[in-house]
């Protein structure tokens, strides 16, 4: 039950990662990155990999759509006045929502480039196994004392008994509702009093996996903004952030973000 | 040179045949120590290790005492010991791994929804490798199973606890990242705009 | 203190991941030196280790090398393996066990792969306590150690064969289900391997 785009050279395990990489291929001109180019290369790359399981053609199919999606707004003319109808906000949230999810995938992928590093250097030192000497395992307990053929007969039942297989999960895109708005509310109340702070303080105690990025977003929009500093003095570094807005609070940038965000 | 102390000669011995790294205070019972004595002990006998320029080193593991060889001398023990250089794992099964590490305990629909794609094969091969295990089930509707990593996991990282891995946050990309991505996703949006 | 050559050092880790005496001339083959230099660097060593009274020693028996527990301190090895070994066998070991009983020759991946965990630890177990054994090698690519049970095994368990084990269908009613568990263990094991 391999997946067929599981086994090619150049291997894209979802619609995350796929993304990542074309964007990430775009990335040498920053500001030249082109959605247009992004979209089509994306939709080139799901016609190369031929048929996929239901379940992950859903997967990439949705992410193909909001792609879609966000690409003919680009090419329509701004619309008039800054009104908003609820579709556009729907494609604001959902672009937000992908952007968020591929925040996450790429934190964890590189999370997972670390733990390859610690399993590497790990590997380089091997640990005493040989156990004590034969002459004290004559000591040790008997093991298959009271065990019976039978019992064995049954632990191999239990080995390989077919396990149940996995539901078949309904959940395809959580529906996560997450607001950069409430999160920018938050930091613009606790960060003009608190001088310089660290991203992981602003996050401690938060555990739900998106509210870290979305914490992370608002803290990108307030820098943005010009309401703070951030510094990181190595790559995997502290992220300090220092307020640099006075004691104003921009009632309009929640509003503002309120649009942006959720 | 003075006479060494029984303890620190017993100490030697019981790390030398035991298999897994041996908990201080079993290490204790077995001394007849406290376990702060057994873990000042063991410091002490560690950077003797190290002072000496031994070939193996005395580390403390997965919640354990253990002697291991010296990283330096890896190539020579890697030539010795033929069986069980596992092959690379792919960065699929790494990203998972580190969704299980971080987020344990979590249900395979939870790692799944992280990496946008089933995640049921590249457990399986994680269990194979015994970096993770059943940890029990979600009390809520459904009762998913719940993942977390072993024990072999610290092992094998030659960490003490999942309190020795960076921050979760230490791996939030870099701001020029995020930006790329949000310019590619159509910018800053309506926000921009005004 | 003059630094440690890494003849010395590599010796030391080498015999450190040994599990059985390592014959002089491995070893010279490993250090890349002549077998006559590695008997001198042993007996330096050995001597060392006894000049520091160090809780272990380091012995030739059986035509090799290997290091092991300095004799005065049995008494707290004793200890170690009645207090800190588990006195019964765990409901994983039987099952590892009741693995190779019935599917062997088999290798440790191919164990995890019937059981969807990973077997290391416990099959090292089993083979210290003499319940199982190497008993070849996989001639494909990889040449993993392929284990089997031991006559010690057929004793503690009171059976002549492994004949005489009792055939899978006394314990499963349904023949489908005879059926799956022999798929799971057949020899199609490694393709699952990982």
């Amino acid at each position: 039950m391999t997946v067929p785009y599981e086994v090619r050279t150049e291997v894209f395990e979802g619609p995350f990662e796929l993304l990542l990489h074309l964007i990430a291929r775009q990335e040498v001109d920053l500001y030249e990155v082109s959605l247009c180019a992004i979209v089509d290369a994306y939709l080139a790359e799901l016609d190369r990999m031929g048929p996929l399981d239901l379940e992950s053609a859903t997967e990439f199919l949705v992410i193909a759509a909001t792609l879609v999606e966000l690409k003919t707004r680009r090419l329509l003319p701004e619309p008039p006045g800054d009104g908003l109808d609820d579709d556009e906000l729907a494609l604001f949230e959902q672009r937000d929502l992908l952007l968020a999810q591929l925040l996450e995938c790429k934190t964890f992928s590189q999370a997972g480039e670390h733990l390859a590093r610690m399993l590497d250097a790990g590997a380089r030192s091997a640990p005493r196994t040989a156990g004590p000497e034969a002459w004290f395992l004559a000591l040790a307990p008997d093991l298959l004392a009271g065990v019976t053929p039978d019992d064995l007969a049954r632990a191999l039942v239990r080995a390989a008994s077919p396990k149940p297989p996995p539901k078949v999960s309904i959940v395809h895109m959580t529906p996560i509702r997450v607001s950069v708005g409430d999160a920018l509310a938050e930091l613009l109340t606790s960060l003009p009093g608190a001088g310089t702070t660290t991203f992981r303080r602003v996050t401690a105690g938060v555990d739900s996996r998106i509210d870290v990025v979305v914490r992370f977003l608002a803290v990108l929009e307030l820098y943005k903004q010009g309401l703070v500093e951030l510094d990181q003095g190595s790559t995997f570094g502290e992220l300090r952030i220092t307020w640099t807005g006075g004691d104003e609070r921009a009632p309009s940038l929640v509003a503002g973000a309120d649009t942006y965000g959720a | 040179m003075k006479p060494r102390s029984e303890i620190t000669r017993a100490l030697e011995a019981v790390l030398l045949v035991a298999e897994e790294p041996v908990e201080p205070h079993l290490l204790a019972q077995l001394l007849e120590v406290s376990p702060s004595r057994v873990d000042e002990e063991c410091a002490a006998l560690a950077a003797a290790y190290a002072d000496e320029e031994r070939g193996f080193v005395l580390a403390r593991v997965a919640g354990g005492y253990r002697l291991q060889t010296h990283p330096d001398l890896a190539p020579y023990v890697e030539r010795f010991v033929l069986d069980g250089q596992p092959a690379r794992m792919s960065p699929a099964a790494l990203e998972t791994l580190a969704v299980v590490a971080y987020r344990q305990p979590v249900s395979r629909p939870q790692v799944a929804s992280v990496r946008g794609v089933n995640a049921d094969a590249v457990m399986r091969t994680l269990a194979h490798r015994g970096y993770i295990e059943e940890v029990g089930r979600d009390p809520g509707p459904g009762q998913a199973v719940l993942y977390g990593t072993t024990r072999v996991f610290l092992e094998k990282l030659g960490v003490d606890s999942l309190a020795d891995l960076p921050p979760l946050s230490s791996f939030v990309p870099a701001p020029e990242m995020v930006e790329a991505i949000e310019k590619a996703l159509g910018g800053g949006g309506s926000s921009n705009g005004g």
